[in-house]
């Protein structure tokens, strides 16, 4: 018998736990010309912000060795816009949509978590974290735990009591740890990990850094092993707190590494850029690799590895 | 018209003088095909490190084994390398036919093709279509040098002219195969530009062809990441129909544009007027109208 | 012409700037099956310790995207051994030695550094600070810039005047700037970066973590870009510091693109282990690369990505 | 003898039963080697994201083509996999022959060879040396079913003896070879065993033959990353001629070892009284004696 895919968010059912990473699907319309948006666990959009943007000049992405460098810089329809077009096509659909938010101060997001309660159909909302704080030094909400946390806060009191809210960590911190606290502390439902990790590449031809941008984040199969150490250890540090693995997913098999490391739902980024059925493919391929070692449940091994020894579930595969 | 996803059979991978024409079974993408767009394929087999797909224009679809496509590139990176190392029967992952086509203009008029490189090669089903429907054809091809001149033959056979140019003049005329282009317009009382090049000699067909007045559609390959849409790195700045700049995508608002609505001095940068560029404020009423799509036509 | 790839390290020239990367090259004579160790800029050697150690348990390494993730721990001969087997038959092949030490209080750094300075024909000093701080949290010296500073003062004064004395920084730290300041002030004559990045494998077949250790260091072309960045940010920092870049160097372009981005030598590590001969495959297409480029000096071209323009050397390769 | 890093032309990958067996050209590889050694490919092609090289016992070696080696394998993960995909003139980047050999008895003696699955395939140029130099030669092979059970014709041909047992019964005996172990030895009159099996079969070999006093020679496959002694991936705990444990390499100190040297129930483990383990304190004399290599052999 096949696996049971089933999972949770919040309130919510999911048919299985495997979403797209935010701003890898586009609005979503893209992906349904290659797989049935309504079939995966749920389309994390875009991060939306409140008005219109632009993005960074091109170039804005480079190929690196099993992976991607890229600083598109957020460029999106704002809020309205989202709103009216994006998501009502997304709930027509009838997929999921967990919707990415992202500001420069916490005020900014939690009028975006207004706007977003008052919409019908949103199943979550994602604080994109990794958004330089302008009232604070500029660095990164995701790098401070306390301007995570304020975000987190702010966001919690202004959403609507039934939208779980999902704090979305960057993995360029000293302690991963510390941060995921902040936020469960401050009410995060859930947490997203891990955003891209910064990076640059050098363009031998011309000799300057490749994107216009400069510097750029990491992502695809390359950063897994930094994503699963985080999820580990978050899991490790905060068992009860459900977590969304985000990190170079390319196969089922790597979805179920993240999973066993700690991840309740598994986001696929990149690797859709890659194939762009790469979700449904994926969450294929995650039942029959649990079906393979007779594993009834997707749930039943959220954090396996942590236990020193389940032999019930140790059969090897062949 | 929705694009697919199919892995398909090589059949052959032939030299064509400094490129490979690669022709690969693929019927869903041959029947629904129109000239100017393209497709993109996984490069590297299964555990490669390249995660990016490459995008190539369709150069040819023919009816056999169901239907068939040809693209040809020039292997110079590790993706088209790997590509001209594929052997008949290997395993491609193909996705298409991706794009906005070239428009066809509704009445018989004087078309001019212009080409460069590689380029070109989106050119010939082109020009089969509008001979189909009656119109003039005239080519122009430009290239560096005589093997990258890609199909002077089938030009000269299928159009009424073909002037061509190389940078070293080892086949046609020598220097940029822009300067003809006046000449070649006044002789054929070109109509009608479609051009398929580099962005600088884009940006210079379309600068001439201002001077007369003509209508250019221009397809432009930008640094292409997916194909499909989703990544946001093919982009460049558009003017909509309400004369606002949007950063619109290549791959799907193109990558055959209207001229006209090209940003050309822009691209690579986000002008300040763009829609949401830095210090951009929003009117805050209801949400914009989409990126020019479909509002472009030729002729 | 061929260009001239000579560079220097403190006041020894060195005929190439490409390195072995510390713990990526045995003791020399496994590599010297397959390349003359004495026509590359200098080996690495491992991270010497006091006394021998016998590193984790098995297993220690794991295959990922582009990478590799290992947990060795340290496993070496202790400084006697050291002296009298490894640096001597280095010595006696007419390699130049860079001493890679490790320790884990600044005590047992200078302790080491005093037996590096008694022995003749240490070409420099590296310190390896991604080691517990058993005297502070347990933390990693690398992850503290007063901790890490520490261990440099303490070197920099029992070591002999002069031996270059170099730090070698971890990427995981909230900036790795600060450390690299805090060590150059120490009175470092150089850095290395970057060391591996931790990450975590878990194998989806015994459902465990993969290398006995839990967790490990990623290496290997899938972290270049995050030591391109590191390099970068510390060469604006830091001009006048030599910074020896390493990170998943595989080729002649890639040691080309850490140079650029401000690196006056490269270390190559995991590559080797793919290809024994590459330290010398590396350096002959560096100096393809920059014939190419008609760059007459590799040392004309350190930083260059830095420069808005540089007209003269831009001329694009074919 | 120093091992060599080659590109060599795929001469052909056949399939053989649960195997595949691919020959390359290497002709200073084929010259060197020694039966119980092993090459190591890199695996995926040039932009591949598999870093590692795949390590396999060389089995067979041939003139032709100024010399050509031969290895077996299971295609199980991706890298054997896109071995099993090779054809005939790729190029494979080959470095060999690597490690310790199986050491030959000097006098001729009676010999018996016990291998599983894959791991037998090492077996059989050692028993053409060993019958070269006139021993008595016995086999015994087993597997988990017949189609893994490797080499049994050549076995029969080539030994005094073939004994066989699959998990399944599919061939041979049912059960797992060792279960025959005794009264093979017994008959044949074992003076020395070789032994290539996985580590559990390897720990029973070595168990059993310690009640008769026999000597092992055991190959042992540890996981490899480099092959070439750089990376110290490939550790287990081996006892020195000084009574002193330590953590060595399979690749570079093995893959043979004296199987009396190997702290089989340790494997994977690093024993507290191995030099260097935690706790562990050093005399703080003059260093220690090498690992021990060449220091074991045969009969
Ligand atoms: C719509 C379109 C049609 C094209 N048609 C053709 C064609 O018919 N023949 C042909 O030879 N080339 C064509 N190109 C360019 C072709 O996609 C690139 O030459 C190819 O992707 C380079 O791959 P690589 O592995 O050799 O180089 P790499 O430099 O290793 O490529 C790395 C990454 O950069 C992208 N990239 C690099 N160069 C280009 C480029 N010029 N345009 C877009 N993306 C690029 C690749 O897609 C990949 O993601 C087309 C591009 C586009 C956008
Ligand atoms: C001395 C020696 C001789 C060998 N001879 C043979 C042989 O003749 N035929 C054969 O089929 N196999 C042999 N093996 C095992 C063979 O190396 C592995 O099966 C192969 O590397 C697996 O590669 P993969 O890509 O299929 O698997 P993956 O699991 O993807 O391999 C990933 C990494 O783990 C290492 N690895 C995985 N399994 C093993 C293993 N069992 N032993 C060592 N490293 C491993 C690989 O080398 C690689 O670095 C030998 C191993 C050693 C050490
Ligand atoms: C082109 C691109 C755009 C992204 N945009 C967003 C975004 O808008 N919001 C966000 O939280 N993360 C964004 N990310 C990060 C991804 O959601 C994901 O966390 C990261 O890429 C790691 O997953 P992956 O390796 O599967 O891509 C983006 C990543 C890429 C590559
Ligand atoms: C197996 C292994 C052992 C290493 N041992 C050491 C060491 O002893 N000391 C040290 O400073 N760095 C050590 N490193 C880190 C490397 O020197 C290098 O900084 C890192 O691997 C990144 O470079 P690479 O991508 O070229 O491997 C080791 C790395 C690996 C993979
Ligand atoms: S290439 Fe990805 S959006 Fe166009
Ligand atoms: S496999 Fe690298 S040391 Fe043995």
């Amino acid at each position: 018998m096949a696996a049971d895919l089933r999972a949770r968010l919040g309130h919510v059912e999911l048919p299985s736990p495997i979403l797209t990473a935010a701003g890898c699907a586009g609005t979503g319309r893209e992906l349904a010309q290659y797989i049935d948006v309504a079939k995966i666990g749920a389309v994390v959009t875009k991060s939306i912000m409140l008005d219109p943007r632009a993005g960074r000049p091109s170039p804005r992405t480079a190929e690196t060795a099993g992976g991607l460098l890229s600083s598109v810089g957020l460029q999106g329809p704002g809020i309205d816009a989202f709103l009216q077009r994006d998501l009502a096509w997304l709930l027509s659909r009838g997929a999921r949509a967990v919707v990415s938010i992202a500001g420069s101060s916490p005020g900014e997001y939690a009028e975006l978590a207004v706007r977003l309660s008052d919409a019908a159909g949103v199943t979550a909302i994602e604080l994109n974290l990794s958004c330089p704080n302008v009232e604070g030094r500029g660095r990164d909400f995701a790098s401070e735990p306390d301007a995570a946390a304020q975000v987190v806060e702010s966001v919690r009191a202004a959403a609507r009591y039934d939208i779980p809210v999902i704090a979305k960590l960057a993995p360029d911190v000293a302690d991963i740890v510390t941060v995921a606290r902040a936020c469960t502390a401050a009410g995060a439902d859930a947490l997203s990990m891990i955003n891209t990790v910064p990076g640059m590449v050098i363009d031998t031809t011309t000799m300057r850094p490749a994107l216009a941008g400069g510097a750029g984040g990491l992502s695809g199969p390359a950063i897994r092993p930094i994503a699963v150490r985080s999820i580990w250890r978050t899991r490790q540090a905060l068992p009860e707190v459900p977590i969304i693995g985000i990190g170079g997913v390319r196969t089922g098999r790597d979805a179920l590494e993240l999973i066993l490391a700690g991840a309740t739902l598994v986001g696929v980024g990149t690797v859709i850029f890659h194939d762009p059925s790469a979700c449904a493919r994926i969450q294929r391929e995650l039942e029959d690799e649990l079906t393979a070692r007779n594993i009834d449940r997707v749930t039943d091994v959220t954090g396996l590895a942590h236990q020193p020894t389940a032999p019930a579930l140790r059969r090897p595969i062949p | 018209m929705a694009p697919v996803q199919v892995s398909g059979p090589v059949l052959t991978v032939r030299r064509v003088d400094a490129y490979h024409a690669l022709t690969v079974v693929a019927p869903a993408i041959a029947t629904e095909f129109r000239p100017g767009q393209f497709v993109t394929v996984a490069v590297g087999g299964p555990e490669s490190s390249m995660l990016l797909r490459r995008a190539f224009s369709i150069h040819d679809v023919r009816p056999d084994h169901g239907g068939t496509i040809e693209f040809v590139f020039e292997a110079n990176g590790p993706g088209t390398q790997w590509l001209a190392g594929r052997r008949s029967r290997d395993l491609l992952d193909v996705v298409g036919p991706l794009g906005r086509p070239f428009p066809l203009p509704r009445e018989p008029v004087s078309c001019l093709l212009i080409g460069s490189g590689h380029h070109s090669t989106a050119l010939f089903p082109l020009a089969d279509r509008l001979r189909e429907r009656g119109g003039q054809i005239d080519f122009m091809l430009g290239a560096a040098s005589a093997d990258r001149v890609f199909g002077s033959l089938r030009a000269r056979r299928t159009a009424r002219s073909a002037t061509i140019a190389t940078d070293d003049g080892s086949l046609g005329a020598r220097g940029p195969i822009t300067g003809m282009l006046s000449q070649v317009i006044h002789e054929a009382r070109t109509d009608l530009i479609y051009a398929s090049a580099p962005l600088p000699v884009l940006r210079e067909v379309v600068a001439l062809a201002g001077r007369y007045d003509l209508p250019v559609q221009a397809l432009v390959e930008q640094p292409t990441a997916c194909g499909t849409g989703v990544c946001m790195s093919c982009v460049l700045p558009v003017l909509g129909s309400d004369g606002i700049t949007r950063i619109a995508r290549a791959c799907t608002d193109g990558p055959v544009f209207r001229a006209d609505l090209v940003r050309w001095d822009d691209v690579g940068t986000v002008p300040f007027d763009a829609l949401g560029a830095p210090g951009w404020k929003p009117p805050r009423v209801a949400p914009a109208p989409r990126a020019p799509r479909g509002s472009a036509h030729g002729g």
